[in-house]
């Protein structure tokens, strides 16, 4: 493999590392059957409060911490109003996305592109130097560290952790988890809460080390992305990294693909992360791709639609009837 | 616990007082008089002639979206894809403008037609993506939004790029037939605000009266029950998502034909996200949705002045009404809270 | 007009002025340039005033125009008006009409050449071609790898010439400086569709500046209105990357990341707004189309430079000495990168051997050149 | 163990579901719980699961003075219960379902949990396959899986709320073995809440009856039909009568129909049914015969094959011509499948009419439901909305926006819930349509009512169809056998 190709997917990991954050915290939201739609909102207010609590303080720990508290509050006024007050999850979840941008870019006005402390590359002695793998696991820095440990720990907090299968019980059958001592709200504030928490992070990951520095409108889109890739992911963790990082590299290209292609209008790639958001969209939820399963030889069926279909938790966006 | 009832009755109001109580604060902090803001707003807005037209000018696409997607949220159906269908509605009617060669009287209903069109046909692949393909409106409408801008910069940026080299800026003016006629050389249009009233008056006839909105809300209710009572519930969330397309174009159109005269980079600039949030705190009483539109629209005009005199971000009148919507979900609602109140009855019309 | 009374102190007389632009003015770019020659004219001319309005684009405010917010300028007195992008070219001819005893000045329109402009309006603009020059040679001094990226906005015909500028400007410092064949010289362009970052509709200049690096580039030069080329650089540079990193339009766009900065060539609007102010003040303004060059004896003189250049830290020192040769020579005229023989990317011949490209030959370049990758249209 | 309710008492707004109800249960023992469709019998068991709280009276085991907060309490306290639709987790595999709920630290112990799954298995002679999804068992077999679970989890008080209603007769007789072993050999005691008094009579010691959220009254068991009916319906309801008919000519043709989903299929369907004939399916739930019925309504594409309604093919129509063709299709869910919770009566008459017009009349349509719901004995307004009125009624209802001078009606869980009252009453309307040349093709869990509704039954075992046998010389056994797979 040439250094550049290798230079490339590392840089890919790193751009993807923040979306993975978020894709894990939305995951564990979802699973327990709330939808926080606030992503996009909230990752902006929490990409713009760490860059300055960073900034104001110089610590990035403190931060992060910050950031995490704020998509944590956003978080808990969707589990607030949907598990309280019974409202439309999607209501209030677009309106705090509308809110959250416009609140990121007023208070964080007056810092502007300013230089401030930066999460740095911090290699692993040892693992760094393997071939091929070292450059591209193991020469990065803390965030990528934490998004790829953080997916297996999600993973296996979710599919392997007595806690995990509780979580999965209160999305798939909030009244039979109840039945079975499970206490449902409880389980939906808190995971509502962890899961908005990594929203968070996931935004001070943007303005501390990917994207470094606020600019108004810093990382809009990518919570709508990140919802998207929770979805074809099919609410594991793991698969929806692996999305996050196929956005990673559909982004690259388009970048690369401009400069094989000089003729085509510039314009158009920047069309191509949509066009591909739409098109798994449609692989992973159509009908048609059943019938097109169907058409495969039998035994073939079933891992064709393990690998393509996805299906949501069934309480996703429902709210606890109570007994 | 029981409110009081001289509390009950301004009830209703305690989101918008929140909400100004709340960017009060948001002032305060950054060192801006909030009396003073709200009255550098109201004269924004009021002031003269020309602010009160633009107010008007501005509340007519977004009243055109809003009543789209009364239709679309009966329904059932989170179209948020509306951004998009305001541009392409521009689109369509830039098209007009750009190809077409015709006296005014055919021109402007030949460019307003189109507008529809586009708008109605941009709506449909939302609705086919939801109901053929099974992508949720949310995701789909959002994809196309952003390649609705990104057609637009393709377009001014290469086929339509003024002779003088594409920059991104716009087209070149339109030929002047095909403006809509503007009041007091200000950018709002008379015949515009007759499109509305007529377009409005049809949803509203359409959600009450009509089988087809009856059609609606039972699948926005049930889409399951609704298919086995007899509607095409396929067919009519594509044909919502159309009509609420066409009205959204509708006010795409009007804004290139007479807020701009051409086609610009970003010609809706969140218009139809702010029509959710109308439709939201309207909670489908029809007649307060152009009421809270023109809130909307006084508000956000108000906000140039605002900025202009205290220096601060314009981004503080969308606070102002997100949270305005934000509070009215949270706390809009006293029964939710816990409280007793005197009228039990539930008002959905 | 009421007969005035004579004010008894001319000095303290307030003079308001407004600026309108089209990001915001800290955006360390094209827009906080312009506020910078706001500011310089509140400091240097006793009793000015500005009256400022940014973010004026329909992103950001779909209910703003700008006659809405010239209406406020002019209620609030303001005398002149400054519309500070080619965005507000059309919109500021309408105002012109609509206020004929207010002066606007469109910034980089050509309406005051045209003839279209009613007598109220003028244009500025800062020859920023040369300095251009200035930073593609800094570049070529720079590079180990050989590979140069320039970080551009959109493609239009001052985004062309201002990129084959900093082409030729490389190519000759490659070739006489470094004394390497120029043909050998990698320069790729990559244009992220805008001015600035328009999530999800431009290309995110982070992600294209990153990709650069990884695929060979050591020196990013920034053509957009924002920093984000030298914020990553600087990212990449603190991890022991040897890297650098040219920004564009503002004076102060090095501070991210200054030890790799290698120099920025800025706008310097601030003597021009003080000039027209001025002439404003006393009646003395006459409409014109200004294309203001540099001040060649001092680069970084701000009270006279149009357009300026300022060394980055870094630049080695030796390189500095390269560099200010080619300035001078640049200054004497000794020095024209647009001789010829120039070809376009195509390969079709443009300028011949020997002969020199007229302002127009430069103004209206149709692609970009032979040796440049990258797409021209 | 020894339970006495106190005086319980619990209501939904207006409605007393139990209104001051008292008894003592012995351990050892099987009780029947009798009572009507909102008797109160389920919102009972409830309280004492611990699913639901009281709102006055008191529960005692073994004299102590007892309150759960929560179903796992209960559980903990020795009282378990199986409800009607088992509150497991579809997508979970049988060792995740097993496992939810148990006292355990962080790590999942799988390898306690497995062991101890299959040693239950072994005792109440279960098969178990850990690895399986809850999702792909049958009712019965995910019935039996909870029943292990609540037995693992300690209880000596278990309650059945109507476990045999989705269950074949064989697999009903497993479970009875179970119970009683459970009782008389594990001195459990056993509540059986059911509206069949056959079952009550053939499994129970002892039977509470309750009417309206009282005690209507108990007895020892065996005791006379007559009196348990007296006491749960205060009078007997009336006996309906299925007219003789004589059959027209075929309305439906099935020729080598093959459905096919991916997980099941279905094919060599050959059948025809006449006007005024009335098709039963009996199956395990989830066998063929739903594919059968959905392909019919329209609801399914067929693989291959042809329907042919009164001679014409219609075998690809989409469901809505099916509709104006003459089909109706009754589904099982009420508020989930055919009425829409929050839409008026006149709005559901509206929508079901034929060809309704642009511009609706709401004056008229409010006569016209006002009349429709008068015959059809429906208690509400045209203006109360679906969601306000009781089960018997929104199934009523539902009867009652069926199109006059239908060609087939297509009918699943007819009366799922039902008690018998209202059960007949719908048969009674159901029997008038045969008059009109309707023929009807439904299928139930419940085997008796197949038996008696039926001129003509099918069975279906793994997606293959029985031989059709007539109803009036068949029995449960021989369908037994038929559901099972023998012929
Ligand atoms: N809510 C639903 N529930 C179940 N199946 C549905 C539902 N909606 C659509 N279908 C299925 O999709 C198919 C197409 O439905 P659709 O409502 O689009 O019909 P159509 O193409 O409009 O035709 P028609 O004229 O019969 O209404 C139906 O035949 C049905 O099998
Ligand atoms: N959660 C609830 N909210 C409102 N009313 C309820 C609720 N649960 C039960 N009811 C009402 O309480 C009464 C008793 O209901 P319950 O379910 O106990 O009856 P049941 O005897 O089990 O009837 P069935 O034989 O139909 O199961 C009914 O009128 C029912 O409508
Ligand atoms: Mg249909
Ligand atoms: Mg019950």
């Amino acid at each position: 493999m040439s250094d550049e190709l290798i230079g490339i997917i590392a840089s890919i990991l790193l751009q993807a590392s923040p979306l993975i954050i978020a894709v894990c915290g939305e995951t564990l939201t979802e699973r327990v059957g709330v939808v926080n739609l606030s992503l996009d909102g909230s990752m902006l207010l929490s990409a713009m409060t760490g860059f300055i609590a960073a900034y104001k303080t110089g610590n990035l720990a403190f931060g992060f911490l910050m950031a995490a508290a704020v998509g944590a509050f956003f978080a808990l006024i969707v589990a607030l109003a949907s598990i309280r007050l019974r409202q439309s999850q999607v209501a209030v979840g677009f309106v705090l996305t509308l809110l959250g941008d416009d609140l990121s870019a007023f208070l964080g006005q007056n810092f502007t592109r300013l230089p401030g402390p930066t999460v740095q590359k911090l290699a692993i002695p040892g693992l760094a130097d393997i071939p091929i793998l070292g450059p591209i696991l193991f020469q990065q820095n803390l965030i990528v560290y934490f998004a790829i440990l953080l997916t297996f720990a999600t993973w296996w907090w979710l599919f392997k952790s007595r806690p995990g299968l509780r979580l999965r019980s209160v999305g798939e059958r909030p009244e039979a988890a109840f039945a079975r001592g499970v206490d449902v709200n409880r389980v939906r504030y808190l995971y509502t809460l962890i899961g908005g928490g990594l929203v968070g992070v996931a935004g001070a990951a943007y303005s501390l080390g990917v994207k470094i520095g606020w600019s108004e409108g810093h990382t809009r889109g990518l919570g709508w992305i990140a919802l998207a890739i929770v979805i074809f992911g099919g609410w594991s963790p793991i698969r929806g990294a692996l999305g996050a990082i196929l956005f990673g590299a559909t982004k690259a290209l388009a970048t690369v693909l401009q400069r094989t292609f000089p003729e085509v209008s510039v314009v158009a790639f920047n069309a191509l992360p949509w066009l591909l958001m739409i098109l798994v969209l449609l692989v992973v939820s159509s009908d048609i791709t059943d019938r097109l399963i169907a058409l495969s030889p039998r035994p073939m069926q079933r891992p064709l639609r393990r690998l393509l279909k996805v299906s949501p938790p069934k309480a996703l966006g429902t709210e606890l009837v109570e007994g | 616990m029981r409110i009081p009832p001289q509390l009950e009755r301004i009830w209703p109001s305690m989101p918008v007082i929140g909400a100004l109580l709340f960017t009060s604060v948001l002032l305060l902090l950054f060192g801006a008089s909030p009396l003073e803001s709200y009255a550098a707003m109201w004269e924004g807005a009021f002031g003269t002639q020309a602010k009160l037209l633009s107010v008007i000018a501005f509340w007519i696409p977004l009243v055109f979206s809003s009543a789209g997607l009364l239709l679309t949220f009966k329904a059932g159906l989170w179209n948020i894809g509306i951004e998009g269908q305001i541009i392409l509605g521009s689109i369509g009617a830039s098209w007009v403008a750009l190809n077409v060669d015709a006296p005014s009287y055919l021109l402007i209903p030949l460019a307003i037609l189109a507008s529809m069109i586009a708008g109605a046909l941009w709506a449909a692949l939302t609705g086919l993506l939801k109901t053929r393909g099974g992508v949720h409106e949310i995701f789909g409408g959002l994809a196309l939004n952003n390649l609705a801008i990104i057609l637009t910069n393709f377009l001014i940026s290469g086929p339509w790029q003024p002779p003088e080299g594409g920059t991104f800026r716009g087209t070149q003016p339109f030929q002047d037939g095909v403006l809509l006629p503007r009041f007091a050389d200000s950018r709002f249009s008379p015949l515009s605000l007759v499109l509305l009233v007529v377009a409005y008056g049809l949803v509203v006839l359409a959600l009450r009266n009509t089988f087809w909105g009856l059609k609606l809300k039972a699948l926005g209710q049930n889409a399951r029950s609704a298919f086995l009572l007899g509607v095409s519930s396929n067919r009519e969330a594509v044909i919502a998502m159309m009509f609420c397309g066409a009205l959204a174009g509708l006010g795409g159109g009007v804004r290139v034909l007479s807020w701009f005269d051409s086609l610009r980079q970003s010609i809706s600039g969140g218009i139809g996200y702010l029509s959710l949030l109308v439709v939201m705190l309207a909670q489908f009483r029809l007649l307060w949705v152009p009421l809270i539109a023109l809130f909307f629209s006084v508000v956000l005009n108000g906000s140039i002045t605002l900025q202009l005199r205290t220096q601060l971000h314009s981004s503080l009148g969308g606070i102002l009404t997100g949270i305005t919507v934000l509070f009215m979900l949270l706390f809009g609602d006293a029964k939710r809270l816990g409280f007793n109140t005197l009228s039990e009855e539930d008002d959905d019309e | 007009a009421p007969a005035a009374t004579p004010e008894p102190a001319a000095e303290a007389e307030p003079f308001k002025f407004g600026l309108v632009l089209v990001g915001p003015r800290n955006d360390r770019g094209w827009s906080q340039a312009h506020y910078e020659g706001g500011l310089y004219v509140e400091e240097n001319m006793p009793g000015a005033e500005m009256i400022l309005f940014e973010l004026l684009n329909p992103a950001d405010k779909p209910e703003a125009t700008l006659e809405g917010v010239v209406d406020d300028m002019v209620a609030d007195g303001a005398k002149l008006i400054f519309t500070t992008s080619d965005e507000f070219e059309e919109d500021t001819l309408g105002v012109a009409e609509k206020y004929p005893g207010i002066t606007f000045i469109n910034v980089s329109g050509d309406d005051a050449l045209t003839g279209e402009a009613p007598a109220n309006l003028g244009n500025i603009m800062g020859r920023m071609e040369d300095m251009k020059a200035v930073a593609g040679c800094a570049a070529a001094l720079a590079t180990q790898t050989g590979h140069i990226g320039y970080l551009g906005p959109l493609i239009n015909f001052e985004t062309r010439r201002l990129t084959a500028s900093a082409y030729l400007g490389a190519r000759y410092c490659y070739e006489n400086y470094r004394e390497l064949n120029a043909d050998d010289l990698e320069f790729t362009v990559t244009w992220i569709g805008f001015w600035f970052n328009i999530p999800g509709v431009t290309l995110d200049p982070t992600e294209v500046t990153t990709n650069f690096f990884d695929t060979g580039v050591d020196v990013v030069m920034s053509g957009i209105d924002t920093t984000e080329g030298i914020d990553v650089a600087g990212q990449r540079a603190a991890a022991d990357e040897v890297v650098w990193a040219v920004p564009y339009d503002f004076e102060g766009a090095c501070e991210t990341a200054p030890f790799i900065c290698l120099g920025v060539p800025y706008f310097n609007w601030g003597p021009a707004y003080l000039e027209t102010a001025a002439a404003v003040n006393d009646g003395s303004w006459k409409q014109s189309w200004d294309w203001n060059p540099p001040y060649w004896e001092d680069l970084t003189d701000n009270s006279r430079t149009a357009a300026g250049w300022v060394n980055g830290e870094g630049l080695a020192a030796e390189l500095q000495a390269h560099l200010n040769d080619f300035i001078s020579g640049l200054a004497s005229g000794d020095i024209n990168v647009w001789s010829g023989p120039i070809n376009l990317q195509d390969g079709s011949e443009y300028i011949a051997a020997g002969a020199v490209a007229s302002d127009s030959e430069i103004w209206y370049l149709p692609q970009l050149l032979e040796g440049m990758e990258g797409p021209s249209e | 163990m020894r339970v006495e309710l106190n005086n319980i008492r619990k209501s939904f707004g207006s409605v007393h579901a139990n209104d001051g109800i008292s008894m003592t249960l012995e351990s050892g023992r099987v009780y029947g719980l009798l009572g009507q469709n909102g008797a109160g019998k389920s919102t009972l068991m409830k309280i004492l699961a611990g699913y639901q709280s009281a709102d006055s009276g008191e529960i005692r085991l073994n004299e102590t003075l007892t309150q759960f907060d929560s179903p796992a309490a209960a559980l903990r306290a020795g009282i378990g219960m199986l409800y009607q639709d088992p509150l497991d987790f579809p997508p979970f595999s049988v060792l995740e379902n097993f496992q939810l709920g148990r006292r355990e630290g962080i790590f999942l112990d799988q390898k306690t949990a497995s062991r101890e799954l299959l040693a239950l298995g072994k005792r109440y002679n279960f098969d178990v396959d850990l690895d399986e999804r809850i999702s792909n068992l049958s009712p019965g077999e995910r019935q039996q899986l909870e029943l292990i679970r609540l037995l693992a989890g300690g209880a000596n008080v278990l309650i059945l709320d109507e476990p045999t209603t989705g269950i074949s007769s064989e697999q009903k007789q497993q479970l009875f073995d179970s119970i009683r072993k459970l009782a008389r050999e594990e001195n459990k005691t056993v509540i059986l809440v059911s509206h069949k008094l056959s079952e009550v009579q053939e499994l129970c010691d002892h039977v509470f009856v309750l009417r309206e959220g009282q005690l209507a009254g108990k007895s020892e068991i065996p005791c006379p039909m007559d009196k348990l009916v007296k006491l749960m319906f205060a009078k007997m309801p009336p006996r309906s009568k299925r007219p003789a008919y004589k059959f027209g000519q075929a309305v439906l043709d099935v020729r080598d129909l093959h459905v096919e989903t991916y997980r099941l299929r279905t094919e060599n369907l050959n059948f025809s049914v006449r006007a005024g004939e009335v098709l039963g399916l009996a199956g395990l739930e989830g066998s063929g015969q739903d594919l059968l019925i959905k392909a019919l309504a329209g609801l399914l594409t067929p693989k291959s094959g042809e329907v042919l309604l009164r001679g014409e093919d219609i075998t690809r129509r989409p469901f809505h011509q099916r509709q104006r063709a003459g089909i109706a299709y009754v589904a099982s869910g009420r508020l989930e499948e055919g009425l829409i919770a929050d839409l008026s009566l006149v709005e559901h008459m509206v929508l079901s009419t034929e060809k309704p017009g642009f511009l609706v009349n709401w004056e008229r349509a409010g006569e016209a439901t006002q009349d429709r719901i008068a015959k059809y004995q429906v208690v509400g307004q045209p203006a109360s909305r679906a969601k306000q009125l009781s089960g018997g009624n929104q199934q009523r209802f539902l009867f009652a926006m069926l199109k006059p001078a239908l060609k087939l009606i297509l009918m699943e869980h007819p009366t799922r819930g039902l008690d018998i009252r209202s059960a007949n009453w719908i048969w009674d309307l159901l029997n008038k349509r045969r008059d009109e040349d309707t023929a009807i093709i439904f299928y139930s869990a419940d085997l008796d009512e197949v038996i008696e509704r039926s001129d003509r039954i099918a069975a279906f075992s793994g997606g293959v169809m029985s031989r059709m046998v007539n109803a009036a010389e068949t029995s449960v056994d021989e369908l037994g056998h038929l559901i099972g797979g023998q012929q």
